[in-house]
């Protein structure tokens, strides 16, 4: 695919403060995007997946300070005016959110919620709407569609207040959806039908697809694309296949190996030693270099930025792993 | 029907409760030192005329029948004759009712009027000026006595510039506001600062609960955001504590008739209390609490139709 | 073994860097200044207040404010500042004997009625409704009016009235706390239940108890203020804020400081009392 | 020889759902969820049993029901020969100490105001596992046994990571000696880059202690690779059992054969064949008739629809509980 | 004379029911005077009876038959006539003891008839009080045909009836009740067939209307006439007398009154608990009444608008009140007396007050300091109005504060309530004279005006003596009034009145 990109993010920062000190959640965040092309965005948990996403939409800059540069169709957003951005948001860039629990509001039935944005982005009559509503429950696997538009978020189970929750999203026909871990609430079986859904739309709808998830199965099943992140930076992004089968960064192949994959039972694990860092006390130098076997005192003091590798393959890592870390393995 | 049955449930859960208050008001009134006789015949009769009083009002009879007696009468809707008024309870408290009801809905209306706005203003200028402001100012309110309060509104905005009248309760609806603006506001002022202490907080919390977020996400107006998700989920903890100030509320009235003159439930009370009129304490007593059982239903009823979560139980 | 290396994920807070957390908020710092000043007052009023609080000086009654006397004099003559500092052992001891034996006693009934549940909840559940349902001052009056007025009755009053809204508080959040594993743990583990009520729940829970009961205390003030107001509190010839405030109620317009300086003494310690309270709420807060 | 140390007989747990007064007048009967329909198991000294299935299938409840916090409807656990429900058996203490249990989420496991010292250390007073005087040394090797460092003891849980808090969790329930370990989703809430670190840090402790051990979890890999059994349960009913290996190789219940086919591979090239389930998971609250996988089943016939399937043995694999596991597994 | 207009008048206190042998209470009382007219009345002076339904009253030489002529024409307010029927249902009434409180008071009388408009009052033995008896609120004459119409059982029924009615038909005062709110307001209307006349020559009252609210905040009820929302306040606090007496536009009124105000001292030989009673000690009682500076006290209650008690049983405007220096001001002469009583410094006496109430607490602070001197240490026990009442009634207390206004234009009352022990143990005090009982008991048949005046002097001294009360002060009634109002007059029996009150507009 050689479109011109969508969506470029550049060197976005993102920092919350806290308590009086800073938190670094994001930093240095660049990559581009294709219209239907998924993107995956892995990494444990805080490191800066989600912030990444909504300082994107512009929602960070409401409780922190964001950095950077976010070009949408040309269109830069992190300067745009809340009343700019709300035309966009929902009309041309949705977001599915990580806690189907908690972001649907508890007191509006899931039609009011639904139609809300239609309403607020298309120039449907009533009627229309409602119709639309029913035919986007319908497109994400709510059966009956038509009669639980009346019904509460609680009503629902967690799968079909995720599916409702993309119905939303995806109401007013977006170009680009930023879905934070949609499946982590879910069953696997319940997850592989979602995950369906949303190529099949991004493929339908030629719609760009930002993914975040922690589960690796995920990302090599569904992205084309793929950004590595700790502790808020990405360490290594590229296409899925060489990011996944031949890892240069540390951490990614440490992800790869800890999975119980490929070892005989009941032996000992690969796994990454120590713990991840806390943002408040970050290491001077390379974040990872703590838990790093192959960290030099280089690592320990400056902190490696992202380069490209090889075309379309770029990790910040002074040790690279050897291309053939397949054979290693 | 889902709403049916939670009242029904409700009210079975009450009947225990009020076999308990009268239980409660039955004995404390019992214990109260001094002599309801004395309070009929005053200081002067003679012991003989007290104990042939005591013998009327029944007061010598065990303490068990008196309750037996209190209690099949007032299952009965009879409440007894009002010592110190020589009418019948019931009749007393209706003819005082509408003012000290009238007194407190208006309090509560200025409470939320007083109380709504600032706390959007605060809750959004979160750690800004406006809020410390607003929050400074209630707070003060929230530390000072009713009646010190009362008595100052009296002095400058009623005695001084002569704005609102002293006392009284006034005639017709439009009498009754301006009568009772002063005294409701002293009340509303103690309210409204609890009522924005909580109202800010879970507007502030709303604000951050993802599904507000998950609404700017999805493009809508502001003014769509906060009226119809924040304004609405921030209202539910806010009512259940407005239902739960009720009792305070009717504290509040019990100085505030005092201080302002205004012939109202509360200030019946205080005078029953004086004058060992057990009778109308025990029906006062039983009216305040059903009013603030009613109070306390509606509020849930409220919330259930606020809440769908709520409707299911 | 490939974790021989672990580090502590947070730099570590003693205990001290928390309280020196708290008081970098200005509003916790306020409130603890208002209430340890006040706690002085309350604790030597002899060696603050100018004069005997209840000498009577026929020959200078209601006089206005001046050096001699900061707050004026009332209608005894009574040098005014020297009452509204006595009167802060008499309102201190008030916020604090009105509310502990409640605290107590409700925490205690909570803790224990949220962890057992069942048939004593049922109950528990009534009797709360019961006494909620009577308007607090009216209750507390009728049980003044039967002990007979004074302050320890006063307390006793608000004791039996006011346990309830601490038990309730308390209830509630063992009830939360019961849902995480750490109490579940000590199930498991076959800790006995007077362990876990108050070993494990009960520090967890008791947070916005605390919180809650720097907020009784204030309103402990007031309502004794308002008792006083009704004759039915402090007794003279103590000074309490809330009878200063009556009597000097009649001379609003001509001997303002009468009343006012108390009821600056009210504002200002019921003031502290919040703030504190709201600093607390962050203080006890367990991280993590 | 293998000996078997705890044994779950038909176990049944329904919750009720609060009834309304309505209900009370109109003399319907109260719901309920139904959590566990009916689960028999045995546990073999020394081995690990997985549990995998969906969420809200009874994983938890069935753990929590071996180790006493939530009473069976009916249904008997035995252990050590004595039923755990039994009245005697509730007096006495010694089984709280024998089986232990480590949660799921590894903040809210660790009461937040005790440090790990005194967390410990109660463990060991209260079952006087040790004299007062060595109470302390133990503590000390109990750090050392789940690769802590020293110093923790003086620390608070909440200045430890996940990783380290489940590790604590580990240490307490090891404290007192256990034969039995129930742990419930202990790694789920972890990292994945920690995960294999506690995952690791069990199977050691496992062989060195020889525990027994209940693995609850979701994540399909890890539970194949810790497990020498594997059940599978599918609402509150286990649906298959069997060897760990045979089991994850060849699925024989057709719930099975989709939950395996839905995890998705680490391989972007091997695109699998994720066998979709049709319909929702149906709610503990209204199980249905007959084999409760039915409505999602595309093998149903009649017979399901009417007919509880029993776990039986099927030749060369597990036991499995279907009425057509035969059929399914020769088209397979 | 201007006519017509409202006059507002705010009470501390609402009336409950007005009616002349139930009122009971002093918001009661006072008011009935302006419903219900009497047969007598008492001069303006106080110190004589004039006539007042009846135009004239003759007392026979053995004084056992009063006879009264009714003046012709006289009507109830709502225009029926007032005849001799309704005088004797009214007497009856009023001396039936199984109905008011007051019926004692007419103890003497055996019969009354009437023979057109002559009243004759029969007496069982003669009774010095009989005329101030037919002056007082309790004979004040009902309309017999209202009553008899009322529905009820009983009296007391059917006189709550007709009060809940309100209207014209009962009364033959100045006014007839058209409004009444229970605890919050009342109206009093002018009655137009009232037999007094005016200067105008017309019938009184020159009001229309008089309109009383009841605010019981001392404070607020002084704002509210501050304000202009009234034309008159009562119980003017005495703190507040000066400031209002500076305001041109107020006239602060203190009218003479009988009420007094004092503490009875528990003279019983131990406390209710049982332990010894060191006010046992008349020369204790004496001391206490000696320390006890009452110009101070009158200058901090009063801030002055009062005077010490000069005569120990009743105010100084009562008929045969002793003029007598009540044990003035003397420290030296209690300090000599707690000596010879062997006072240990520190005793504890207990001043039981009543709740709320500033002057109490103002007379706790003054006692406690003037009696520290002599080695008693006061304490205060604050109590509401009905345990007081009780405690006064059991005689658990040491000392308590109480006060009294005259209900009857005669001494004898006061009297017997203070120092008769038959009557309520002499003011729950438990002091006990048989001299004094039977001077009193002897004065009670004593026709003879000077052997009368004798007895009560007699009386007075033996009270002083043995001080079973702490003599304190009499105050007048304060009554603020706007400058508009005019004529009206608080009697010193308390009574309201409003018949020749005038609001100018
Ligand atoms: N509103 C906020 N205010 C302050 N800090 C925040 C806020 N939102 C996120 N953070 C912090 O930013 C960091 C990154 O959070 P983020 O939610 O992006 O993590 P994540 O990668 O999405 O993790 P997860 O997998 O758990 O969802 C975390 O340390 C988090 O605590
Ligand atoms: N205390 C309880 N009261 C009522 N219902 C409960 C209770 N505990 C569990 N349940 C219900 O019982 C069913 C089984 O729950 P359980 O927690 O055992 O599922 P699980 O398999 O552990 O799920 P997960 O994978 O989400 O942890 C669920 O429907 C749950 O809602
Ligand atoms: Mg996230
Ligand atoms: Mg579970």
């Amino acid at each position: 695919m050689t479109d011109h990109p969508i969506l470029e993010v550049e060197n976005l920062c993102t920092t919350f403060s806290r308590g009086g000190t800073d938190l670094p959640a994001v930093r240095d965040v660049s990559f581009a995007l294709c219209k239907g092309q998924v993107q995956g965005l892995v990494g444990e948990s805080g490191s800066g997946k989600s912030v990444t996403l909504r300082s994107i939409l512009g929602l960070a800059r409401h409780y922190g300070e964001v950095r950077g540069s976010v070009r949408w169709q040309g269109q830069e957003l992190t300067t745009m005016s809340e009343r700019q951005l709300r035309k966009i948001r929902g009309r041309e860039i949705a977001m599915i959110f990580q806690e189907p629990m908690t972001s649907l509001n508890p007191l509006l039935t899931v039609g009011t919620q639904l139609t809300e944005t239609l309403k607020a982005h298309t120039d449907l009559g009533r009627r229309a709407r409602r119709d639309r509503a029913i035919e986007m429950l319908d497109h994400v696997g709510i059966p009956a569609a038509a009669s639980r538009l009346g019904e509460y978020p609680h009503q629902f189970s967690g799968g079909m207040r995720q599916r409702v929750m993309i119905a939303i999203a995806l109401a007013a026909s977006p170009k680009l959806l930023l879905a934070d871990e949609p499946t982590t609430a879910l069953d696997v079986t319940i997850q592989a039908q979602i995950l369906d859904l949303i190529l099949k739309l991004a493929d339908e709808m030629s719609m760009g697809v930002v993914l975040v998830t922690h589960d690796l199965g995920v990302v090599a099943q569904t992205c084309d694309t793929v950004s590595v992140m700790y502790a808020g930076r990405v360490v290594e992004q590229g296409d899925v296949r060489q990011v996944l089968q031949t890892p240069r960064h540390p951490y990614t192949e440490g992800l790869m190996r800890s999975v119980p994959q490929d070892v005989p039972p009941r032996t000992q694990l690969y796994s990454v030693p120590g713990t991840p860092p806390s943002l408040f006390s970050l290491p001077e130098g390379c974040a990872f270099a703590p838990r790093c076997q192959a960290a030099g005192p280089a690592c320990q003091t400056a902190r490696p930025t992202l380069q490209d590798i090889a075309p379309g393959r770029q990790t910040a890592c002074f040790h690279p792993l050897p291309a053939t870390q397949e054979d290693a393995a | 029907m889902a709403g049916l049955q939670y009242v029904l449930k409700r009210l079975a859960l009450m009947v225990p409760t009020f076999v308990l208050v009268m239980i409660i008001i039955f004995l404390l009134v019992r214990l109260l030192p001094g002599d309801p006789a004395i309070a009929i015949a005053g200081d002067k009769a003679s012991d003989a005329d007290l104990a042939a009083i005591r013998e009327k009002l029944g007061l010598n009879d065990p303490l068990l029948v008196q309750f037996w007696l209190f209690f099949t009468n007032t299952l009965q809707g009879d409440l007894g004759r009002s010592i110190m008024m020589r009418t019948s309870v019931s009749s007393v408290i209706l003819e005082r009712l509408p003012t000290t009801g009238f007194l407190a809905l208006f309090a509560v209306s200025l409470s939320l009027l007083i109380a709504g706005p600032l706390a959007f203003v605060a809750a959004l200028n979160r750690g800004k000026w406006p809020d410390t402001v607003i929050r400074t100012v209630f707070q003060v309110g929230l530390s000072m006595p009713v009646f010190y309060i009362g008595l100052i509104l009296l002095t400058f905005l009623a005695a001084q510039l002569r704005w609102f009248p002293v006392g009284g309760s006034g005639d017709g609806f439009f009498g009754q506001l301006y009568y009772l603006f002063l005294p409701s506001m002293t009340v509303a002022l103690y309210t409204s600062a609890i009522i924005m202490r909580n109202l800010r907080a879970s507007i502030i919390e709303v604000l951050d609960a993802e599904y507000v977020q998950f609404a700017r996400a999805k493009g809508l107006p502001n003014r769509l955001i906060l009226g119809r998700h924040v304004l609405r989920n921030a209202l539910i903890s806010t009512i259940t504590l407005l239902g739960l100030s009720i009792g305070n509320l009717m504290s509040g009235t019990l100085v505030t008739e005092t201080v302002f003159a205004v012939p109202g439930l509360g200030r019946l009370m205080l005078e029953a209390i004086f004058a060992r009129d057990y009778p109308l304490i025990q029906g006062l007593t039983l009216t305040f609490a059903i009013l603030v059982s009613i109070v306390f239903l509606l509020t849930d009823l409220f919330q259930s139709l606020l809440d769908p979560r709520m409707r299911l139980t | 073994m490939s974790d021989a290396v672990v580090t502590s994920a947070k730099s570590s807070d003693a205990p001290l860097s928390r309280l020196q957390l708290a008081l970098r908020k200005p509003g916790f710092l306020i409130g603890a200044v208002i209430i340890g000043f006040s706690t002085l007052l309350a604790l030597f009023p002899s060696f603050f207040a100018p004069y005997d609080p209840n000498f009577i000086d026929y020959l200078a009654v209601r006089q206005p404010p001046s050096w001699a006397h900061p707050f004026g004099t009332d209608m005894l003559g009574r040098d005014a500042l020297s009452r509204v500092i006595h009167a802060y052992t008499v309102n201190m001891q008030m916020a604090i004997l009105a509310t502990v034996f409640a605290l107590t006693i409700g925490v205690t009934i909570g803790a224990l009625v949220g962890y057992y549940r069942g048939v004593a909840d049922m109950i528990f559940g009534r009797v709360v409704d019961a006494i909620i349902t009577f308007p607090f001052l009216v209750l507390v009056i009728a049980v003044v009016a039967v002990l007979g007025p004074g302050l320890i009755k006063m307390y006793i009053a608000i004791t039996l009235v006011g346990w309830v809204y601490y038990a309730r508080l308390m209830r509630a959040e063992v009830i939360a706390q019961m849902g995480n594993d750490y109490a579940s743990a000590g199930i498991v583990m076959g800790y006995s239940d007077r362990r876990i009520i108050f070993r494990h729940l009960l520090p967890n829970a008791i947070t916005p108890v605390i919180v809650y009961w720097m907020t009784d205390m204030a309103l402990a003030i007031l309502l004794g203020s308002s008792l006083g107001y009704l004759g039915l509190g402090a007794q003279p010839p103590h000074a309490e804020w809330g009878v200063l405030i009556a009597e000097g109620r009649n001379f609003i317009t001509t001997a303002w400081w009468l009343s006012l300086m108390p009821g600056i003494a009210i504002v200002i310690t019921g003031l502290g009392f919040s703030l504190i309270g709201d600093g607390l709420a962050d203080l006890l807060r367990p991280r993590g | 020889m293998t000996q078997t140390v705890m044994k779950i007989d038909d176990l049944h747990l329904s919750f009720p759902v609060s009834r309304s007064l309505l209900d009370v007048v109109q003399r319907r009967p109260g719901k309920s969820v139904n959590a566990l329909n009916g689960v028999s198991l045995e546990l073999q000294q020394g081995e690990t049993l997985g549990v995998v299935g969906e969420s809200g299938c009874g994983k938890s409840t069935l753990a929590r029901c071996i180790v006493r916090l939530y009473e069976p409807t009916s249904g008997q656990i035995h252990f050590d020969e004595q039923n755990i429900f039994g009245a005697a058996a509730r007096k006495d203490r010694s089984y709280n100490r024998r089986v232990q249990m480590m949660f799921q989420d590894p903040y809210s496991s660790l009461n937040p105001r005790m440090t790990t010292g005194d967390i410990l250390a109660e463990a060991l007073r209260v079952h006087q596992m040790r004299p007062e005087a060595e109470i302390a040394p133990r503590v000390a090797e109990l750090l050392d046994l789940v690769r802590l460092p020293q110093d923790a003891a003086e620390k608070l849980p909440h200045e430890f990571s996940g990783g380290q808090r489940q590790r604590i969790a580990i240490a307490r329930a090891l404290a007192v000696e256990p034969e039995v370990l129930i742990a419930d989703e202990l790694v789920s809430a972890l990292d994945v880059s920690v995960q294999a670190q506690v995952v690791n840090l069990l199977l050691e402790l496992q062989q060195r202690l020889h525990l027994t051990i209940l693995f609850v979890a979701h994540d399909l890999r890890l539970v194949r690779h810790v497990s020498n059994r594997v059940a599978v349960i599918y609402l509150g009913r286990i649906v298959e059992i069997g060897d760990s290996e045979t089991l994850f190789s060849a699925p024989s219940h057709p719930y099975s054969q989709a939950l395996l086919s839905a995890a998705p591979s680490l391989d972007p090239d091997d695109k699998g064949a994720a066998i979709q389930l049709e319909g929702e998971l149906p709610s503990p609250l209204n199980v249905p008739p007959g084999c409760p996988f039915h409505v999602r089943c595309r093998h149903v016939t009649a017979q399901c629809r009417t007919v509880i399937p029993a776990l039986r043995a099927l030749e060369g694999r597990g036991e499995v509980a279907c009425h057509h596991a035969e059929e399914i597994n020769q088209h397979a | 004379q201007e006519r017509g207009g409202t006059m507002n008048f705010a009470r501390y206190d609402g009336s409950r029911l007005i009616d002349p042998i139930y009122a009971d209470r002093n918001p009661d009382i006072w008011m009935v005077g302006s419903l219900f007219d009497t047969l007598l009345r008492s001069s303006d002076d106080g110190k004589s009876i004039v006539g007042g339904l009846a135009e004239s009253f003759e007392v026979s030489e053995d004084g056992k038959t009063v006879t009264l002529m009714l003046q012709s024409g006289l009507k109830f307010a709502d225009g029926s006539a007032l005849e001799a029927d309704d005088v004797l249902f009214s007497l009856d009434r009023a001396r039936n003891g199984d109905l008011g409180p007051w019926s004692g008071m007419l103890g003497s009388v055996s019969d009354v008839t009437a023979d057109g408009n002559t009243i004759t009052v029969s007496l069982s033995q003669p009774d010095p009080t009989i005329l101030s008896m037919l002056a007082t609120f309790n004979t004040a004459i009902v309309n017999k045909d209202v009553f008899e119409a009322a529905e009820g059982a009983t009296d007391q029924e059917k006189s709550a009836a007709i009060f809940a009615a309100g209207g014209a038909g009962v009364g033959s005062g100045a006014f007839y009740m058209c409004g009444f709110e229970q605890g919050a307001s009342m109206d009093f209307c002018a009655n137009e067939h009232h037999w007094e006349m005016g200067a105008d020559g017309k019938p009184l009252p020159y009001l229309d209307k008089v309109h009383f609210e009841i605010i019981p905040d001392d404070a607020t009820r002084i704002l509210k006439l501050q304000a202009g929302e009234v034309d008159a306040v009562e119980f003017v606090p005495f703190s507040r007398v000066a400031e209002l007496d500076a305001d041109p536009a107020i006239n602060m009124n203190l009218y003479p009154s009988t009420r007094i105000i004092y503490s009875p001292i528990n003279t019983r030989e131990t406390r209710a608990d049982g332990s010894a009673n060191p006010l046992n000690d008349v020369r204790v009682r004496q001391a206490i009444n000696y320390a006890t500076n009452k110009d101070a006290l009158i200058g901090l209650v009063l801030q002055g608008a009062g005077q010490p008690m000069t005569a120990p049983l009743m105010s100084s405007s009562t008929r045969l009140a002793s003029k007598l220096d009540l044990y003035s001001y003397d420290m030296d002469k209690a300090m000599a007396l707690v000596k010879e009583a062997g006072i240990e410094p520190g005793t504890k006496v207990t001043l039981t007050t009543l709740a709320g109430s500033a002057d109490d607490s103002t007379i706790f602070a003054a006692l406690q300091q003037m009696w520290a001197p002599l080695g008693i240490e006061l304490v205060v026990e604050q109590v509401d109005g009905p345990t007081r009442s009780a405690k006064n009634r059991s005689g658990e207390f040491d000392i308590h504060t109480y006060g009294w206004v005259d209900d009857v234009n005669d001494p004898s009352q006061v009297t017997g309530w203070l120092g008769y022990s038959p009557i309520r143990s002499a003011v729950g005090t438990g002091w006990e004279s048989d001299k004094f009982n039977a001077l009193f008991e002897a004065s009670g048949k004593e026709m003879d005006q000077a052997a009368r005046a004798q007895q009560y002097a007699d009386m007075q001294t033996i009270y002083t003596d043995a001080a079973p009360l702490l003599f304190m002060y009499e105050t007048p009634f304060a009554v603020a009034v706007s400058t508009a109002v005019d004529g009206y007059v608080q009697t010193p029996l308390g009574a309201n009145i409003f018949s020749r009150a005038t609001v100018s507009k």
